[in-house]
């Protein structure tokens, strides 16, 4: 076989693949764009979903998505990529924090949280975003997987006061907070995370609020 | 039609079975003695419940049910069953942990002699991370009276935590983690001192050291009997020995001490009744020391760092996974081709 | 092609070529989506439609498409009709996107998908292909609805959990009662592995029977002829 | 002095069940009616026969020649005349038969002309070949022509001789009445042996169970004034006899499977055949009698010395076979092979008839899945894995039991012996061993058949080009021939419309003519020939059936269908 | 130092790909008959999966990223590696003609052996750097490699097992990776002890 | 849309050209893969696998033209030795193929044979010797038994009978202690 014939089917063959790559790159393309605004606003819902549920929606009255404090890797949030707050307000006052918080202890590695915490301290609700938990075992955390629907595990962090924090350890721990025999590692893991979040939370709330927004936040100084 | 040899050894598959329950017996007294009589009715259940399932499963195969279910292998799994498996789990959790090791894990495989795994073993696996929280409860020594121990076996769900207490190899190693950490009650303390507890004697566990002994007793009259060979034994003893030895020496206050890990948990009825399991393990000789030294390794990693209280059963079935190729491996070169 | 063709192409996929249990092939999504039914039957539709799909558009190509790249001319199709899909879903069929997550996106290293490309797409003609896509498609779905199922009632004692995600309101069904104390292995990948192994027996067992009535029949034929 | 002795691995150590017949000493057996000679007794080739039914045979008398290079010769084991030369059934666990010499003995026993050899002057080659023509085998078992054996390796020289009286499977007690009563002639053929095999030492290997023979044979050596022999009691346990076994507890050497022992420096000779090679150097007298146990389920069981060829049941008879009898076995219960019938013949093989009954030898209990308790591993004398030759065995998957040494199993019995499951493992290690061996057969035929195919095709291609290429020449001369007449046919054809065809081209014509020219003359020629390729034997056989069938009848032409003659 | 060692560790036993991930598991069936065959599968999985989570990391680091086109990552990942494979296809042919025809449907199939493209996307999920990656795609073909050989080494002892009629072949061997991965799951938690 | 073109279009060129340069510079010729198999192949030469002898059957076989049980000469051992060498499922015997036979070979009946030399030319193997008008012989060790020469002949002068065991060809039984639902 020559040089030439080799390099003849080389250019034919990468012809060939980049007229297809070009029809179907383009018709990824299109669909991307075409979608694109219809998934955003999609996944805007489902985020507003889930804040109301740990927020009441009566509770504020500001476009919460877009009045947030950007955080860069903050550990005390177990944050190590960086995340955002979310600051709610009404009628211009602040009325409370959304705080993205992750329990990196959980049994199967991290749990991506959302904690909202209301201007005075205290808990207002808690929900688990992404997490790996054991099926079965330790994904009760998770209301949808909850196997006690009436009263979720998750829905004991749904008002929990500012002077009760102390007691947010699983009883195992000392705490307040029950939780499945068999399973303690999730709920520890969780119960810590919120812990630490709503006092990041206390600790910082007049400067997260005064905060530029979209700003990035320093963290406690 | 008979070929020679036309007289033979009286030697069979029911002798060796026997005499492996027999030096069983010792560590079940002690057991019997310290932790009361509730293991002699999970040992009766997991007898039963493995004879159903080996006669059920011959019957659908039409082998012959009475030579088989003579051959007192399914009772040896189920014994092992039971004195692995916490004395006062559920009734129907040894009884499907028994079903499974007898049809799946053994019957499935063609039964007696075909199986890969460890049947036991792989009961003990399944079970426990099936009922991880049912799996872990040991009662203490001469904590539960006999009345208790029915109750527990036969009354269905139960609030455990407020039954037992921690378990020394459970605790232990609770405890040990909690050190590192600043959220843990257990913060700051060492090794010494967290043996200090009640629940623990002069090695091991209290109570548990002395089963530990029986097995190790009724073990060397299998040696003797030449039902087994020195070499599992040793092996797995003298690696977990030194591994450990070698963790704790470098840091006495992060790990248990060597004869901690030899008393407590399943190493010394593993040593001696499971790894040694002639089906699953590893047969040449240089194949079991390699077998049962790397169960050892497995055993203490996933004692000392892993998610589950005793390794033993766990190192068991990853060793049984390596099996065929040691066995390849280390073949004994044969007459003519030594090298001395 | 007639009808008996498509019957047969058909047939193929769904039980005599069953991807799951006879070519063992798609196994990961199988083992790894059958959790419970909801699920592992909402990515079978996927998967339906992605195979269809994919089938249909190679079938139509195949006389373009070079031998040397014809791999990565599938792959790059394959891989464009899936995003497309899991775009579309997303807009559109929020809701049930949300249920298959990441599930969709895994369709591309779905061997059967190629595997069914190569051995019957590149080969024939659009129509059959489509068909045979379709059935290879409800092939997987059976034996995923089927694992699924078993799955869940052994592993938590309930069937149809997450129901209420694409049917909001509707409930699952709890078999047991709530003393039921579950059996997590199921769940976990080792029963997966179990649970399909007694899938593939039972299918053989089947075959097995009734290739032993046919000889039955044959022979009982033979001594009436006699 | 105390000789350091080696160990083997495994062994087992069953019931010797020796006494009984030792009691006595070696007894004579009557002439029987008939004798049934074999012609093939040891390994190698088949010997040729050299009487036909109706000769008169003398004791002695050669009546099987020895055939290639690993043969020995059959003897007549009395005078009498030859019945028949036809197949008999063998001792053999087969049930086959094999060609055999039948003899009725005239009663006179008279011995045919007897020649002897001086081992001492006679150049080596010589030597042996007398022994091969006086049919002196192996007696240890493996009836292996002696003369074979009796070669010192590439050094010339051999450092030990060792000779085997261990005698370890349980019942067999002729070689141990053989060193008590014949232990000075067997000393002679020993130093006989050791003259040919030029060895430093011999060492006689006697287990330590049969004092009596290890004395008798200690006196013999000290009377006969030799040095460097020695009689060695050794550890009792089965099978120290094994020839491997006993070189290995007496040098230490491990002769590895598949490699000669005098390689090592050793070679191994059975007490029996240094008696029979005496007797031949000696006297003349081949092999045609040999020293056999009767044991077992008998009443009296002992050692006679029985002729070659004496049906078993007629030994059997003088020591009392018990009623419940129900099987003979030829050999020990260890190795011993399982016979046929009652009546077939004492061959060299033979030396023990174990009389069996289902009390004596029981059944097996039932044959239950292998444990890999490992027993059978601890037992093997070859440090072999039974087990994983038996479950690949099991699963023919004879590749991978070949890996574990499949072959290098001397199907000793022990594995068999102590398996608490009671597999019947020695018996799958032969099944496996002669299926593989089918294969290699069918392997080579498969090979030889390919070669011929490749050869016919080439021989075809080659003849059909060089029939092209006569064609083509014809037909290019016939072209020509053509041409040249070409005018003269064409007015030919113009004068006669009538042809059908006018239009063939003539010279196509004439091209058909020729090729049907030529395809007369080539049915008149024979056509394919095949006889190039067939041997001369093969020849010649033609030649013999051709004659046989032009005698058999003149029907011939009429027989011949017309598609033979079209 | 210990990270890395511990993304290996972790890759190979703790998370292994095949028996904790369910990745692979097609080439983990089919070529695991023969212990020959697994290790030939094995050692061609473990060059396309490293150079492959090569090679991904950089067109997504230095193409995908700065374009802005993330959403073509599935596509350009699974692209690179059909190439892979297909050229590694023709090296094998070329030099190994009973490796390729045993290997037979497998090798362009390891294109879609869920690894090949699962662990990519793992390393994208994960912010592994481009040593990471490299190791974590090393680690996890090592993984299934020894899963691969291991199981092999099993199924050729099976052979012989007198296994229930319906259970022959694949069935039992879906039984015995059910109880690998079963054995595996021993060792929970240790990725997570550093 | 226009970087997601040209982004992935380079990727398309670089990926394709190198492919294209692979194919070419790895090309494969001949096959190995046809002795190996032709060499489990009995090479009775029969056709009864439907191609025109062994090695046309392993061509095909390697081809991935034919199915690996049609061979019946080869029996159901050589299907599993070629479902090992190729890494495929066995499978029975297919049975439009024909059924494996005890082995046989042909033998001439001498009063019947014309010697019209029709079996030489048919046989594969040469294994028939004799010229025209003279009687005709069976090699017995070098036929194969494929019964090629039976049809050809215009006296059907030619039988097939099994190969008889003998004491060095017998084999050992396998030893089936099969142990039923009796007990
Ligand atoms: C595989 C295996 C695992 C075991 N695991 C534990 C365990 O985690 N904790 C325990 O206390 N005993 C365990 N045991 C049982 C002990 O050997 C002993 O029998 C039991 O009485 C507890 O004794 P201890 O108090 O020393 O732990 C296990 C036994 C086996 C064979
Ligand atoms: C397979 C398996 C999965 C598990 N999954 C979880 C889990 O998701 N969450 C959890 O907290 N514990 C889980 N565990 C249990 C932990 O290993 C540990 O035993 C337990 O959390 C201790 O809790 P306890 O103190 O209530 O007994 C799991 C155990 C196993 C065997
Ligand atoms: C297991 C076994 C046991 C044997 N036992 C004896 C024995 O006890 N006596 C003996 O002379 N030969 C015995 N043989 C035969 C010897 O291996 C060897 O063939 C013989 O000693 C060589 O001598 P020969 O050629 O003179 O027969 C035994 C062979 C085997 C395989
Ligand atoms: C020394 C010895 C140890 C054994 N250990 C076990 C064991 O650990 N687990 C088990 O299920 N069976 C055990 N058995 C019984 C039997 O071998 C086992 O059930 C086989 O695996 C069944 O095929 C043992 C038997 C013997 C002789
Ligand atoms: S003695 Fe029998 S049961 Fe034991 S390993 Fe050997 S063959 Fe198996
Ligand atoms: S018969 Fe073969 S395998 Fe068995 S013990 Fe003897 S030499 Fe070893
Ligand atoms: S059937 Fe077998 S023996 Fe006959 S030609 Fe075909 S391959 Fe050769
Ligand atoms: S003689 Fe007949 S059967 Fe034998 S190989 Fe030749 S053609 Fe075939
Ligand atoms: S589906 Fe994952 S490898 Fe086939």
């Amino acid at each position: 076989m020559s040089e030439t014939t080799a390099l003849r089917l080389s250019a034919r063959t990468g012809t060939i693949m980049v007229a297809f790559t070009v029809v179907f790159t383009a018709l990824m393309a299109f669909t991307y764009g075409a979608t694109k605004v219809q998934i955003d606003a999609a996944a805007a819902d489902e985020k507003m979903k889930l804040i109301s549920e740990v927020l009441p929606a009566s509770s504020f009255d500001n476009v919460l998505l877009d009045d947030f404090v950007a955080l860069g890797p903050t550990p005390a949030l177990g944050l190590d990529e960086g995340g955002r707050i979310y600051r709610a307000r009404k009628a211009g006052a602040p009325a409370g924090l959304l705080l993205e918080t992750v329990a990196p202890d959980g049994y199967s590695g991290r749990i991506d949280l959302i904690v909202a915490v209301r201007a005075d301290g205290s808990v207002s609700g808690v929900r688990a975003v992404t997490h790996r938990e054991t099926p079965g075992l330790g994904d009760y955390i998770d209301p949808k997987k909850d196997k006690n629907k009436a009263s979720p595990w998750i829905a004991q962090f749904a008002d929990i006061k500012a002077a009760d924090l102390p007691g947010c350890k699983v009883k195992k721990d000392g705490g307040q907070i029950a939780y499945h025999t068999g399973a303690t590692i999730s709920a520890r893991a969780v119960t810590n995370a919120v812990a630490r979040a709503a006092r990041f939370a206390a600790d910082n709330h007049d400067r997260l609020f005064a905060a530029q927004n979209g700003e990035k936040f320093a963290g406690n100084p | 039609m008979i070929n020679s040899p036309f007289v033979r050894k009286s030697a069979s598959v029911q002798q060796v079975m026997l005499k492996v329950l027999l030096a069983l017996v010792p560590g079940i007294a002690a057991y019997v003695w310290f932790f009361g009589a509730g293991i002699l009715v999970q040992l009766a259940i997991a007898s039963a419940a493995a004879l159903a399932g080996e006669a059920a499963m011959l019957a659908i195969r039409g082998k012959p049910k009475a030579l088989f279910l003579t051959d007192l292998s399914a009772i040896v799994t189920a014994w092992l069953i039971a004195l692995t498996f916490p004395p006062i789990v559920p009734w129907w959790l040894t009884v499907t942990g028994t079903l499974l090791a007898v049809v799946v894990v053994k019957q499935l495989y063609g039964g007696l002699g075909q199986n890969p795994f460890n049947p036991a073993m792989a009961a003990f696996c399944l079970m426990i991370v099936a009922y991880p929280a049912l799996m872990s409860q040991w009662p203490a020594a001469g904590q539960l009276d006999f009345g208790t121990q029915l109750k527990l076996i036969f009354g269905g769900l139960r609030d455990v935590d407020a039954i037992t207490g921690a378990t020394p190899l459970d605790a232990l190693r609770t405890a040990l983690r909690g050190a590192t950490n600043p959220d843990s009650p257990f913060h700051g303390l060492r090794a010494s001192q967290l043996q200090d507890g009640p629940a623990f004697g002069m090695m091991g566990g209290k109570g548990g050291e002395w089963v530990a002994f029986g097995y190790l007793v009724g073990g060397l009259w299998l040696i003797q009997q030449r039902i087994i060979t020195w070499h599992i034994p040793a092996a797995f003893c003298g690696a977990l020995f030194v591994v450990s030895g070698m963790m704790w020496g470098l840091h006495p206050d992060g790990f248990a001490s060597p004869l901690f890990h030899l008393a407590s948990g399943g190493a010394m009825i593993g040593a001696f009744f499971i790894l040694t399991d002639p089906v699953s393990g590893a047969t040449t000789a240089r194949g079991k020391l390699l077998f049962a030294a790397g169960a050892a390794v497995l055993t203490f990693v996933i004692r000392a760092f892993g998610a589950y209280p005793d390794g033993v059963a766990f190192a068991t079935l990853l060793m049984n996974i390596l099996v065929p190729i040691i066995d390849m491996k280390t073949q004994a070169p044969v007459f003519g081709h030594k090298k001395d | 092609m007639d009808l008996q063709a498509y019957k047969d192409i058909a047939w193929n996929g769904v039980w005599k070529q069953n991807t799951g249990v006879v070519q063992i092939l798609g196994l990961c999504p199988i083992l790894a989506i059958s959790t419970n039914i909801v699920n592992a039957v909402s990515l079978g539709l996927a998967t339906i439609v992605v195979m269809a799909m994919s089938n249909l558009v190679i079938a139509a190509l195949r006389n373009f498409i070079p031998y040397e790249i014809r791999i990565p001319v599938f792959i790059l199709i394959i891989a464009a009709l899936v995003t497309v899909v899991d775009l579309a879903f997303n807009a559109y069929l929020h809701e049930l996107y949300l249920v298959l997550g990441i599930f969709i996106p895994l369709i591309v290293t779905n061997c059967i998908v190629l595997a069914r490309v190569e051995a019957f797409a590149a080969k024939n003609e659009p129509g059959g292909s489509t068909v045979d896509g379709i059935a290879m498609g409800i092939g997987l779905t059976l034996v995923l609805a089927v694992l699924g199922a078993m799955r869940e009632v052994v592993g938590s004692g309930t069937l149809l959990s997450g129901i209420d995600m694409i049917f909001p309101g509707m409930q699952p069904i709890v078999l047991f009662g709530d003393d039921y104390p579950g059996f997590l292995v199921a769940i976990l990948p080792p029963g997966a592995f179990i649970a399909l192994g007694c899938l593939i027996a039972g299918r053989n067992w089947i075959e097995a029977r009734k290739l032993a009535r046919a000889h039955a029949a044959a022979l009982a034929a033979k001594a009436a002829e006699a | 002095m105390l000789r350091k002795l080696f160990k083997f691995h495994g062994g087992v150590k069953p019931q010797t069940n020796k006494t009984e017949s030792t009691t006595a000493p070696i007894g004579q057996v009557p002439l029987p009616d008939r004798l049934v000679i074999p012609l093939h007794q040891a390994v190698g080739g088949h010997p040729r026969p050299l009487v036909a039914p109706g000769d008169k045979v003398f004791k002695g008398q050669r009546i099987g020649g020895a055939d290639g290079n690993l043969s020995s010769a059959v003897h007549a084991s009395t005078s009498g005349i030859v019945r028949d030369v036809a197949p008999a059934l063998m001792p053999h666990t087969s049930g086959l038969e094999a060609l055999s010499v039948i003899i009725e003995p005239d009663g006179d026993d008279a011995w045919g002309q007897l020649d002897t050899i001086n081992f001492r002057s006679a150049a080596p080659d010589e030597v042996r070949d007398y022994l091969r023509d006086a049919g002196v085998v192996g007696l240890g078992g493996a009836v292996f022509p002696s003369y074979a054996k009796l070669k010192p390796g590439k050094e010339g020289r051999l450092k030990t001789l060792v000779i085997n009286g261990a005698e370890c499977e349980p019942f067999i007690t002729c070689d141990d009445l053989l060193m008590r009563e014949r232990a000075p002639e067997m000393l002679k053929g020993i130093i006989a042996m050791r003259h040919m095999l030029q060895a430093e030492e011999v060492l006689i290997g006697i287990e330590d169970n049969k004092p009596e023979a290890v004395a008798a044979v200690q006196a013999a050596i000290a009377a006969s004034g030799e040095t460097g022999i020695e009689a060695v009691a050794i550890p009792t346990r089965y099978p120290a006899g094994g020839a491997k076994q006993l070189i290995r507890v007496l040098t230490g050497i491990e002769v590895p499977h598949g490699r000669r022992s005098t390689d090592f420096g050793v070679q191994c000779f059975n007490v029996g055949t240094a008696f029979s090679i005496h007797e031949a150097l000696e006297f003349g007298r081949p092999l045609i009698s040999r020293v056999v146990t009767v044991a077992g389920n008998v009443n009296a069981p002992r050692n006679y010395d029985v002729l070659i060829g004496t049906p078993m049941d007629h030994v059997v008879r003088l020591a009392g076979p018990r009623a419940d009898t129900d099987r003979y076995i030829m050999g020990g219960p260890m190795m011993g092979v399982r016979l046929p019938r009652f009546d077939v013949p004492v061959v060299k093989a033979t030396n023990c008839i174990l009389v069996g009954s289902p009390a004596l030898f029981p059944a097996p209990a039932p044959e239950m899945p292998c444990i890999r308790c490992g027993e059978c591993a601890k037992a093997c004398p070859a440090d072999l894995a039974p087990f994983e030759m038996y479950w690949f065995s099991r699963a023919k998957n004879f590749g991978k039991a070949q890996e574990y040494h499949l072959f290098d199993c001397i199907e000793c019995g022990c594995c068999s012996f102590v398996c608490p499951s009671h597999i019947p493992l020695v018996d799958y290690f032969r099944f496996s061993k002669s299926e593989i061996w089918a294969r290699e057969r069918e392997k080579e035929a498969a090979d030889a058949a390919r070669d011929r195919f490749e050869f016919k095709n080439y021989r075809q291609e080659r003849e059909k080009q060089e029939k092209a290429e006569k064609l083509a020449a014809k037909a290019a001369a016939t072209r020509e021939k053509v041409a040249a007449e070409g005018a003269a046919p064409a007015t030919d054809a113009a004068a006669a419309p009538a042809k059908p065809k006018p239009s063939v081209d003539p010279a196509k014509l004439a091209l058909i003519e020729a090729a049907m020219e030529k395809a007369r003359q080539q049915k008149a020629q024979a056509a394919p020939k095949n006889t190039e390729v067939a041997a001369p034997e093969i020849q010649a056989e033609m030649a013999a059936i051709d004659a046989r069938r032009e005698a058999a009848g003149a029907d011939k032409p009429t027989n011949a269908p017309p598609a033979a003659g079209a | 130092m210990t990270s890395y060692l511990f993304v290996i560790l972790g890759a190979v036993l703790v998370n292994n790909v095949v028996l904790v991930r369910i990745l692979g598991l097609c080439p983990f069936m089919g070529v695991s008959k023969k212990l020959e065959t697994a290790v030939g599968m094995g050692a061609a999985t473990t060059f396309v999966l490293t150079l492959g989570c090569g090679t991904s990391y950089l067109v997504d680091h230095y193409v995908l990223m700065p374009a802005g086109v993330e959403y073509l990552r599935t596509l350009a990942f699974i692209v690179i590696i059909a190439a892979i494979v297909q050229v590694t296809e023709l090296v094998i042919q070329k030099s190994s003609p009973t490796l390729h025809q045993v290997l037979g449907i497998y090798l362009p199939l390891i294109t879609t052996n869920c690894a090949v493209l699962g662990v990519p996307l793992l390393n994208v999920a994960l912010h592994h750097d481009l040593l990471e990656s490299l190791l974590f795609g090393f680690g996890s073909s090592v993984g299934f490699s020894l899963a691969l050989v291991l199981f092999a080494g099993i199924r050729e002892r099976l052979d012989g097992a007198d296994v229930p009629t319906p259970f022959k072949g694949t069935a039992i061997a879906m039984v015995t990776a059910g109880l690998m991965s079963l054995a595996f799951m021993g060792f929970a938690g240790l990725d997570k002890y550093h | 849309m226009l970087t997601a073109l040209l982004v992935m279009t380079g990727i398309a060129l670089v990926l394709g050209a190198l492919l294209g340069f692979a194919s070419i510079k790895f090309k494969v010729e001949g096959d190995p893969l046809v002795d190996k198999i032709d060499a489990i192949l009995p090479q009775t030469q029969c056709g009864q696998c439907g191609f025109p002898g062994c090695r046309p059957y392993a061509t095909a076989i390697a081809g991935g033209e034919a199915e690996i049980n049609q061979c019946p000469p080869g029996g159901e051992e050589g299907i599993r030795k070629l479902a090992d060498l190729l890494g495929r499922e066995f499978k029975p015997l297919s049975e439009e193929h024909g059924v494996e036979k005890p082995k046989s070979v042909a033998v001439i009946d001498e009063q019947t044979c014309i010697g019209c030399t029709l079996c030489i030319q048919a046989c594969p193997v040469d294994a028939i010797v004799g010229a025209a008008k003279q009687l005709h012989t069976i090699i017995a060790s070098e036929c194969t038994g494929c019964e090629l020469c039976l049809a050809p002949c215009p006296v059907d002068c030619i039988v097939m009978e099994p190969i008889a065991e003998t004491v060095d060809t017998w084999k050992w039984r396998y030893p089936v202690f099969e142990i039923k639902a009796a007990a």
